[in-house]
């Protein structure tokens, strides 16, 4: 299924006025606070009934201003995590869990098999019989997604469903969503955090003010030097990456454009399609290929371009051969001191541990 | 079988005691709705199952004449009352109870006090009332004075409770209640007869009814009637 | 009991009858004319909530007045109701349901309007994103979490449904055993001399009833609201 | 105006006058006793609900007649209110407003009651790390937040205070221009063969009254709850 | 002011059981999803009357159960914002937050050139107008938190205040905090991102399951190898250092007791001392001073000891003078190429820009 959504709407002292598209696996919407990230995602699920807006979804229109359609909420069969939980207050968790499960149509509704293994991934189990009132904020969070999952939609918003909840439940839940993705679930994902869309999205739409300011692939998104500012820490390329071996100390080997990378995946077959996220500020630069070092990951390359950044840090661009390029944050003294300029051949040094690997979008 | 009467409520009394002996001789039974008479005509009209009809005042059964409801030459005017001045006391004074004439300082008496009626434009109680002060020249001295009930009882009930110190109301009324006494009577000729009259309804078929509205005018009502201190009229 | 006449537990057993009936079957219409109120915007909205709250601002004699007019054997609505379905409301305790569920109704209304607009419409969003239409996300959403407004709603108009009298005697009439409810009874009482006693022992009774009502629905309410408070 | 005579004007300012003041009256103490039963626990919690519902259960002649027996010239608390303090109701406009704020008290505070109920007592816990204590919160975020509550709750009782005639009448008697409200003259009139005319006109008046208080409440409480809602 | 609690309360299925105390400075509190946080902060600010507790703050006691001492919480000047927010719906976003002003002391109401100072801090200069209902979700944390501060506390409690903010929005927030701290405002800061956490807290206790499972300075709680699973990529080490020279390109030279450290922050005065986060992550090993290489600051230390974590990495923990210590993580596989084993000198690469830095607690 895909997503497309022309969306003009005025809110007293704010203007949505946004065009995207999205294909199947996961669209991230990234904005800073206020940008119009919630009010897009509540157009697109038929909460907001915009001033103009064409919205089509698989084939169908949810919403014509021009020809007077709106398809209520209701029949979109667009589950929705929503930035505050709402949860049904009179319903335990498992009422609000089986809520939606009743108006799917009997086909896709979740076998029981199905609802435990969501209940177990979200780790509320033990909270079953509990009102939502006695439930901390990121208990809650995971109860909504959970009711979303298990309504058996076509399309998935999630309106920072991760924000409340520590890193290792978010390393739980995120295989899942990547599970659903790859299930052929689409899902539009509201987040702030770099890291996360890079994990899930294929493609990237940047929001501020209202309007579309940067969309497409999220490797090309999140590693233009355009959106550095916005991205700050969290600039990086994204390397699609294929699983060579499986050495026996552990440590996979990876072909990518950029030549061979090592990763710690046992678990991965090899053939297995990766995709790595290489931090601006996880690469260093040496003139020469440095010895005896513990970096495991070595990759030659030549400076495309430069952007000096207000902080006193320059963004390189490297490219990798003909597909690939990534970048790296260093400081303007230490540019200086390798004299590096556009054109010189560099060798750029990964700490492997800091890659960030997914099945590709 | 069931005789359905329709009866004005302050006959209350008298009607339990005579339809309760009447029921225990014949067998039949009586029942009666208690209400007010403007609001039991216009449920006759409107259709209510009643055999026979007893208003308080002759107004109210003519509405229903005229509605064409009434069993041809059942109508007669049952019984009549006596209106009286009323005053709180206890214990109850004995003295004789004089007519009321002109002379009469009735808003002296008052002082700041009310006297308690029945509504003068409307209640029968109330109207009679007024028309015998007007006749007797006594109405524009007392008329700012005078609290209106909605019903005859209800301005009896201010009189017991001390609210009122004097009031207007039928004989039947005072004698019933020993927190009030009699100090004066209204002459007859100062307001129009004060009439309670009754009739079968078109409805009523079976001999039962007539036999209870016979039973009405009989000796025993009368007699009952007549210890409540109404004059039986027939 | 000894202390009661026969006529006086008639009273009593049709007083209760007369007002559950009113209660129960003013219901539906009361939470609907309560949701419309509160949620929908139609023409005419402004004239049915005048219309609703009218019983409540006519003397009950003219409200009797006009259902007689309306609902008597030979009413405007009466005669074709009789005629038609065979249902009779006048001089029947049909009728007494009839004028205690209008009197109760600007009462029931405007308390189970205030909690439906009390519920956060953001839930009924949330349900119709999980696939609930209008109506079910009414049924599975709104409507348990205004239970404590129904159930309050329920008993204000059960109460006043047990002390209305006005409306009552005025369109049914005062007929033992078919259309006197306690309070035309104890009305009754109080038009005999020295019937304050009789009454008293009525005002008791009407009294245990409503009040016991009155507890009845507090404790539920609060099993209820607890319930949806969480823990 | 030539259609109503100088009486009927003055039994309508009268209502308006006796209805007004029995709400505002009545008003602080309604929400006093709504918050009471709504959030706080006491002994006599129950009997203070019974008590407050009492009116609305009793037969209005009752409630009329014990507020003789109450507040009358000779009343248990008439005669000290009357003897240390001047107040007087019996047979003044004070005692219509008196009637009429009493059978009006239930529906102000369940109206009240509910909507304090609705209002999340965690916006009080935030207000109270704010530094407001319990009044101060109350005030400043209970109060506000209920107001669409208090207006409904006024209307309701206003619109029943303009109806309200069986326990005014027994109370204070029909005294024209004192104690001769809308419904009192609406009553007289229908007492008397062909007076349906009469009270129709009264009851046209009385309606005009009541609605136009009615919409303009509908009118305020939108704007209330607007201004709550955002936007 | 100093704060400190025992707290036992039982809930239906869960207890908290907490014991620690927090000096001046941001106290963190740290602890996956349910692990008794919120419940925490609610018995410090009075909103929860646990069933034994003793609370004490500024030599003043909160709770004492067992001498049946609960002072209500308008009584204890404690600015709280919630996980959610929590504004006031009737009133606008200026009433929010002049609400708490008119009951705190006439001297502790914040001027009107305080007021607008948080304002613009937070970014809600425009939304001043607006009711709660009109704003997006980390609007509504802002004015939550501007309305905390605003009440002119005595102590102040943030239950993950930041978590539905971008990353350039926290960057904005997050020194008006450190100052808030540094003018002697202690916080009680709720938080999952060790990041924040490192940036703020002097103390960290970490809850779980309703029990504190380590607490103590925030640089040994950090890089207690023990509490590494739970930081996961946040593991890391804390250093003191203090700005011995600003160099003319703009890098600014730290004494550590590690030795000297380069970073690029030309606004601080030489003198300002600083904390420095090492994450793990972000330490290359080498057996020998590499040469050419982007990386401004190598140390020379000597490896204390060595922990394999359970995915194949290694943590590997240096010596690095007599005060200081960092962690690395590192893979088997160069743990193995490097030989590396305890007591052996090696030099560690610190990425110079994925230091973050703050001024001491
Ligand atoms: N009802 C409204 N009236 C006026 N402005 C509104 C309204 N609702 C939202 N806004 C404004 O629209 C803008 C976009 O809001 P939205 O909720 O879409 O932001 P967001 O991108 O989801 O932000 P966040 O990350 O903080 O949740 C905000 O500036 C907000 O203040
Ligand atoms: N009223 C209650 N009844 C029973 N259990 C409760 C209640 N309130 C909270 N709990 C439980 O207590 C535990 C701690 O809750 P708390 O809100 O303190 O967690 P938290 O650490 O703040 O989590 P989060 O990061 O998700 O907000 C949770 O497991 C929660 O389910
Ligand atoms: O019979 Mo009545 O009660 O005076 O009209
Ligand atoms: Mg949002
Ligand atoms: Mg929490």
């Amino acid at each position: 299924m895909s997503l497309s959504a022309t969306i003009h709407h005025r809110l007293p002292g704010f203007t949505l006025d946004a065009a995207f598209s999205a294909g199947p696996g996961v669209t991230a919407l990234f904005g800073r606070s206020g940008a119009g990230k919630t009010t897009l995602v509540n157009a697109v699920a038929g909460l907001l009934r915009p001033d103009q807006a064409r919205i089509d979804a698989g084939g169908a229109v949810l919403t014509d201003t021009a020809r007077g359609i709106f398809l209520p909420p209701h029949q979109r069969r667009i589950g929705y995590v929503f930035q505050d939980a709402r949860l049904f207050p009179h319903l335990s968790v498992s009422g609000n869990l089986e809520y939606g499960a009743r108006f799917a149509p009997r086909a896709a509704r979740p076998s029981r098999a199905r609802y435990s293994e969501i209940v177990d991934m979200l780790g509320i189990g033990s909270l079953l019989d509990r009102r939502p009132g006695a439930l901390s904020g990121g208990e809650r969070q995971r109860v909504a997604l959970g009711r979303a999952i298990l309504s058996a939609p076509h399309l998935l918003l999630l309106d920072e469903p991760l924000a409340a909840l520590d890193e290792a439940r978010k390393a739980e839940i995120l295989p899942y969503l990547e599970r659903l993705r790859d299930l052929g679930l689409p899902i539009l994902y509201v987040s702030h955090s770099a890291s996360e869309i890079a994990r899930l999205a294929g493609h990237v739409v940047m929001l501020d003010g209202g309007r579309v300011i940067a969309a497409g692939a999220a490797g090309d998104v999140l590693s233009d030097p355009a959106t550095a500012t916005a991205l700050g820490q969290e600039t990086g390329a994204l390397l699609a990456g294929e699983i060579a071996a499986q050495d026996p100390d552990g440590l996979t080997r990876l072909s990518t454009p950029a030549g061979s990378v090592w990763v710690a995946r046992p678990d991965l077959p090899v053939g297995a399609k990766l995709r790595l996220r290489i931090l601006a500020r996880d690469v260093m630069l040496a003139t020469a290929a440095p010895e005896g070092i513990s970096a495991l990951n070595i990759l030659a390359g030549k400076i495309e371009r430069i952007d000096p950044a207000p902080d006193g840090s320059v963004l390189v661009r490297l490219r990798l051969g003909d597909d690939a390029a990534i970048l790296s944050r260093i400081t303007e003294r230490s540019r200086r001191a390798l004299d590096l300029e556009p054109g010189m051949p560099v060798h750029a040094l990964l700490k492997s541990v800091s890659i960030a690997e997914i099945a590709p979008g | 079988d069931e005789v359905s009467v329709f009866a004005a409520a302050s006959l209350k009394t008298a009607l339990d005691q005579i339809a309760a002996s009447y029921e225990q001789a014949t067998g039949d039974e009586i029942v009666i709705s208690y209400a007010g008479s403007n609001a039991l005509a216009r449920q006759i009209i409107q259709g209510a199952p009643a055999d026979i009809f007893i208003s308080a005042n002759p107004g109210w059964m003519d509405e229903v004449e005229k509605a064409g409801l009434l069993a041809e030459g059942t109508r007669r005017d049952l019984l009549g009352n006596t209106l009286v001045l009323i005053a709180h006391d206890d214990p109850p004074r004995t003295e004789a109870t004089p007519q009321l004439t002109p002379q009469f300082d009735l808003a002296g008496m008052l002082g700041t006090g009310k006297l308690a009626m029945a509504m003068v434009d409307s209640v029968p109680a109330g109207q009679y009332g007024k028309a015998a002060l007007e006749s007797l020249g006594l109405w524009d001295s007392v008329a700012a004075s005078v609290a209106q009930a909605d019903n005859v009882r209800a301005a009896l009930s201010l009189v017991a409770l001390g609210e009122a110190p004097f009031g207007i109301v039928y004989a039947t009324d005072a004698k019933a209640e020993d927190r009030v006494h009699v100090i004066a009577t209204f002459p007859d000729d100062s307001y129009p007869p004060a009439i309670y009259p009754a009739a079968m309804l078109n409805n009523a078929a079976d001999q039962a009814d007539r036999d209870f509205f016979d039973a009405l005018t009989g000796a025993d009502a009368a007699k009952i009637f007549a210890a409540q201190g109404f004059r039986v009229l027939n | 009991m000894g202390w009661l006449s026969s006529d006086e537990w008639q009273a009593v057993a049709l007083s209760l009858k007369v007002s559950s009936v009113a209660v129960a079957a003013s219901l539906p219409l009361g939470i609907l004319v309560a949701h419309a109120l509160a949620r929908w915007r139609f023409p005419g909205r402004g004239l049915l909530n005048a219309l609703v709250h009218l019983p409540l601002i006519l003397p009950p004699v003219v409200t009797g007045y006009l259902l007689l007019l309306g609902f008597g054997r030979r009413g405007v609505f009466g005669a074709p109701l009789a005629e038609w379905f065979g249902i009779v409301f006048a001089f029947r305790w049909t009728g007494a349901a009839l004028a205690a569920a209008i009197m109760a109704f600007p009462l029931m209304v405007r308390t189970i309007r205030l909690s439906i607009e009390a519920v956060d419409p953001r839930l009924e969003q949330a349900a119709s994103t999980l696939g609930a239409g209008r109506a079910s996300a009414f049924a599975t959403v709104t409507l348990p979490l205004i239970l404590p407004g129904i159930i309050a709603g329920c008993v204000i108009a059960f109460a006043k449904a047990m002390g209305e009298f006005g409306a009552t005697i005025t369109f049914v009439s005062n007929i033992p055993g078919q259309t006197q409810t306690l309070p035309t009874a104890i009305y009754s009482e109080l038009q005999v001399p020295g019937g304050e006693a009789q009454a008293a022992r009525l005002v008791a009774v009407s009294l245990i009833v409503a009040l016991g009502a009155l507890l009845a629905s507090e404790w539920l309410g609060r099993a209820v609201a607890r319930k949806v408070a969480g823990a």
